[in-house]
């Protein structure tokens, strides 16, 4: 159940350029959250910034009770949660329909010991941290395969955590710095020739775009995690629309922030 | 002490509501907010059919407000009366529906429809939605056609009638007089101010809609001065009062300029609990100055006329 | 790289300059600004007679913005003409005067004196002003008598004269095509946007002219929606764009909104050094971006016509 | 000269409750200010809030070129500043003219030796220190009374600090916690008795109104430091007027951020 928090921030460091991990206190999260749902966050405490600001749940400690966020400064708000060492952060959470995996609900992923592809492009890794703690703790890190993405060498998240749980990770990078030379979308290309059973994606739009194409082209199901701009965070305002198709073929739009952020792959119309 | 008031024929335990389109229908809060401690809910726009709305981008944050341009992204007024006020009505909270049409006849449809649905306080008439190409700023910018709009609702319900101004207009006190004349038990003020963002880095609106309404404090002293200028023309016309309200001081300027109550829209995203602060705000501003009926603070910064 | 406008006849070596009310005289400023660096200066409206303007206080600040009503306290366009220009002659930079009065005649005189200073590179005539009341404010609400006034200045004067136009109305097209019709060789836009503010302890007005007019980066969207809105309809006048310029980047909502060239306001009192920030980032987004000419970014957003 | 600048923050202390010192460097404001000055600081980052705000200059010491400002968080401009512990602030100033005993220009205050009254009001005391060490300075310590007002015993600012000094000091509090119980110009109403040469003053309206007409009834001159609010600090918008009696008996304007914040006591019209 969702709740408006008060979070002590236990730690915060910058993990990569431009790129911070932040760590609050908040048990009823790591207990309660899901891979895939995210928080908001009052990022300023006058009147600008003004809004919320969406981000994944990155990872959780069940046990001690702490949560992390893996988040890149990129405007005036990220700036700001950026700056904060100490101290409270004021949370909305857990919010959002995480990967359906765990949710208990129907998902295209229905077979025995399912080999599993995941992919993650620059900051869209963030959240697929949680996921793959998550596979982990079910023990699949066998049948799992992780792909990830990014700029350049220095920009690419997730990977030693990655490495650390016993995963299978191969990369990617624009400009060769490390990995593939390329788009990771390359790389799954050569996962889906091995007809993996589902795929789990997070990442800019001009990676998820090509990649459900590539799902559906390739029959393989699958769930993004997008972004869309929010006020509310919780279905109130009616402003995170994603347009998407319904089972019938119908276009007609969901909204991010409580239909989402995780779609079925071949719902999303881009 | 009495916090009570009356909006034109709706009885309000204390004086605060929630902007229309910024609560949902209220459920999507009440994990958060509890929605008994609210004077009453004010809920998302209705029309008569269902209305998909406009494409994204609909929203940008903008400083110390926000753009929106959600285009009346509604379930049509059948579902909300069939659907949605079951589930309000036991709240024991008055609802007031906000209604927009495409026509006179679109309104009073809409408004027919509601009339003696269980729950259902008051109709809030939005004649400005910016958002709405059809329609919307048209009635809200010519007085005429909004008294008409007015005579058209009042003539097919019961139930009490807030009709909700737009501050994008010249003369916002000749609106206010027009739709009174014309029936309105109530105005409620300012719906958004018309405005747009450019997304430099891609040399485009940021905007699907390219333009949008903005709200939230940046908007407030518009909307402040907008009650005191209609409080001041029209005294005994109840004034629901909104724009930019955060806090419990925000919710008294207005108060003070003349609104009887008052409606919190963009704070509900940043504070989901900025209604029920200002309620409790409001009695503890009351109870440190000894006033014991917020009747007394309606307007009271009107009577002010010193030179300094 | 060129970044030289033309602004009805004002030729600025780049498209930066002041707000009027904002800057003084310029000379204000001269400690931390190189005035050498901007396009030109815009001072303070002046008036035919001294004015002492209004009591205090003549401002508060709101959420991202601040209320005015200083009520145009001037010297006069006599000492303006005789004791300021000769200094500010000297600069090299192109003056813009703003110019205000109780009636037509009034703008004419102050226009007609203006005419042949040496430094004087235009006239901008505010029809906008609100914390006037005599004229003022209904010069800047009709169409009719905005057209009069720019009829009468441009017969007093030989100077480019530009139209300063109020957000304060339902129809800013409408204002627009009436003063373009009667001669502005070009528009300036948005003077403020009416507000007050209530002091919740008092329980009275902040200001002491009650009212006053809101500035401020709370509302750039409505000025940059103003210039997209007018530079649509009238594609061929050069618009000079202010409302919330802090930066570099505002400015160029403004300009691929429409706007020939930028004025910064309020944010000459956060960052006095907003005006040459504006120059120099205004320079690098072209050389970033490959731009050669500043033309080619003016109006540049409204060419996108997408979906999305 | 007045200037723009960033000043590096050294020190941050609350020294009475809601009562900030803020210590920076700035030796170009350590030579050249005078007392009664003022700066106009940025109190943020975004923009709300978005004006700078008025502060005077508390002390300076000319040989380390450290600068202090002495401030009541009242709202949420001076909260900001109060939050700031290290780091740069942006600082225009110095600004307005200061008590003209040290501007060059022509006073009232022309007699030899002269006997001087120092009349402070809760935070109004803050400028005031600095005019008193600028006294000390010129060794006039012996023909100087402090009178220094407060709600209350804790909120009694300077007071130690001049005494260290070596002036004479009488203290008044509302509450009576320590001292004299009532306004601080009934202490004044004595010293004039002894129709002292001049007297400076600093506080909040409400006591210089009264002790402005004191000055006039005893035929005393003085200095007054008024505030208003300001937008641009420095003479440009015309906004922080000051409703003043020219010589001429003639009512007009004046700016508190140009003309003042110091004025002769009798000019000013309350
Ligand atoms: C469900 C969801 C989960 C997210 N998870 C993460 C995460 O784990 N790590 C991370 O770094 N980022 C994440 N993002 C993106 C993050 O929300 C934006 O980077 C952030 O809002 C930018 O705020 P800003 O003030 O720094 O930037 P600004 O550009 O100043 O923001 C201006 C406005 O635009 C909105 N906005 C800007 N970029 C985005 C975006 N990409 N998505 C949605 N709104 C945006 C902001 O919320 C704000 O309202 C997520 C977004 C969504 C929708
Ligand atoms: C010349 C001068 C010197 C000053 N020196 C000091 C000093 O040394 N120490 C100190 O504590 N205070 C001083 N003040 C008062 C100080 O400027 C205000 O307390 C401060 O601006 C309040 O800002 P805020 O954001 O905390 O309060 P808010 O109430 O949020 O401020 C809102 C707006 O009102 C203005 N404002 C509020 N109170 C005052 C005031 N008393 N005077 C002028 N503007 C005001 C603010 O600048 C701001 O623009 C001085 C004022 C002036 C004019
Ligand atoms: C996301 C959003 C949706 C809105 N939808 C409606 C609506 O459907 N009908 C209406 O009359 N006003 C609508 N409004 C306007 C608000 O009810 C209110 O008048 C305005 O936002 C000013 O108040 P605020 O500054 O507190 O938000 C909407 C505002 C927002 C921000
Ligand atoms: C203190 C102040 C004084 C102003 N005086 C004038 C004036 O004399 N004439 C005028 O046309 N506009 C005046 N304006 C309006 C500005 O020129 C400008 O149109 C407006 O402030 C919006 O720009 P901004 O948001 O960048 O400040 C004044 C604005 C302020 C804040
Ligand atoms: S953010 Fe408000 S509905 Fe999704
Ligand atoms: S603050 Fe601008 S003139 Fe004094």
């Amino acid at each position: 159940m969702s709740q408006l928090m008060q979070a002590e921030i236990t730690d915060c460091r910058e993990t990569a350029p431009g790129i911070w991990v932040t760590e609050f206190m908040a048990p009823s999260l790591a207990q309660g959250a899901v891979p895939g749902q995210f928080l908001h966050i009052r990022c300023g405490e006058g009147s600008d910034p003004l809004l919320r600001r969406p981000i994944s749940i990155h990872s959780v400690d069940r046990q001690s009770g702490r949560v992390k966020i893996m988040f890149q400064a990129v405007g005036k708000g990220t700036a700001w949660l950026a700056s904060r060492r100490y101290g409270f952060i004021d949370i909305i959470g857990p919010l959002g329909r995480g990967f359906t995996m765990f949710t208990g609900e129907q998902t295209g992923l229905d077979c025995y010991n399912p080999r599993l592809v995941v992919v993650g492009g620059g900051i869209g890794a963030a959240p697929l941290y949680f996921l793959l703690q998550e596979l982990a703790r079910m023990g699949c890190v066998q049948q799992v395969m992780v792909l990830l993405g990014a700029r350049t060498a220095n920009q690419l998240l997730i990977l030693d955590a990655a490495r650390v749980l016993g995963f299978n990770v191969r990369v990617a990078t624009d400009d060769g710095t490390t990995g593939y030379r390329g788009p990771v979308t390359d790389l799954l290309a050569e996962e889906l020739q091995r007809k993996p059973d589902f795929v789990f994606a997070c990442g800019p739009s001009p990676m998820l775009k090509p990649l459900c194409d590539m799902l559906r082209d390739a029959g393989v199901p699958g769930e993004v995690s997008v972004e869309e701009r929010m006020a509310c965070g919780v279905g109130a305002c009616l402003s995170c629309v994603c347009r998407v198709k319904d089972t019938g073929g119908i276009e007609t739009y969901r909204h991010v922030c409580v239909d989402g952020p995780v779609f079925a792959a071949g719902e999303v119309v881009w | 002490m009495n916090t009570e008031v009356n909006l034109g024929g709706i009885v309000m335990k204390n004086p605060v509501t929630t902007a229309s389109g910024t609560f949902g229908f209220g459920l999507e809060y009440q994990p958060y907010v509890a929605l008994q401690r609210l004077g009453a809910i004010t809920v998302k726009g209705t029309t008569l059919k269902p209305r998909l709305g406009n494409p994204p981008p609909r929203i940008a944050e903008t400083p110390s407000g926000m753009l929106n341009a959600i285009g009346l992204q509604n379930p049509g007024v059948e579902r909300v009366a069939e659907e949605i006020m079951p589930r309000l009505a036991g709240l024991g909270v008055p609802v007031i529906i906000n209604i927009a049409g495409d026509t006179v006849e679109d309104y009073a449809q809409v408004a027919r429809r509601l009339d003696g649905v269980p729950g259902v306080a008051g109709l809030e008439v939005n004649i400005s939605c910016p958002n709405v190409k059809k329609g919307g700023i048209q009635f809200g910018s010519d007085p005429h056609t909004a008294a008409e709009v007015t005579r058209a609702v009042k003539a097919a319900t019961g139930l009490p009638v807030i009709v909700k101004l737009s501050p994008n207009v010249t003369d916002l006190v000749a609106m206010a007089e027009a739709v009174a004349r014309a029936g309105a038990d109530a105005l409620s003020m300012i719906n958004t101010l018309l405005g747009m963002a450019i997304d430099v880095d891609r040399r485009r609106p940021v905007l699907g809609n390219i333009t949008g309404g903005l709200s939230g404090p940046a908007v407030r002293p518009v909307a402040v001065r907008a009650v005191w200028q209609v409080h001041r023309a029209l005294p005994f016309t109840p004034i629901l009062g909104m724009g930019g309200i955060m806090t419990a001081r925000d919710a008294l300027e207005f108060i003070l300029a003349g609104a009887t109550a008052v409606a919190v829209g963009t704070g509900n995203f940043v504070n989901p609990l900025a209604t029920v602060d200002v309620v409790g705000g409001i009695e503890q501003y009351m109870s440190n100055h000894g006033f014991t009926n917020i009747s007394e603070l309606v307007g009271l910064a009107q009577r002010y006329t010193g030179d300094n």
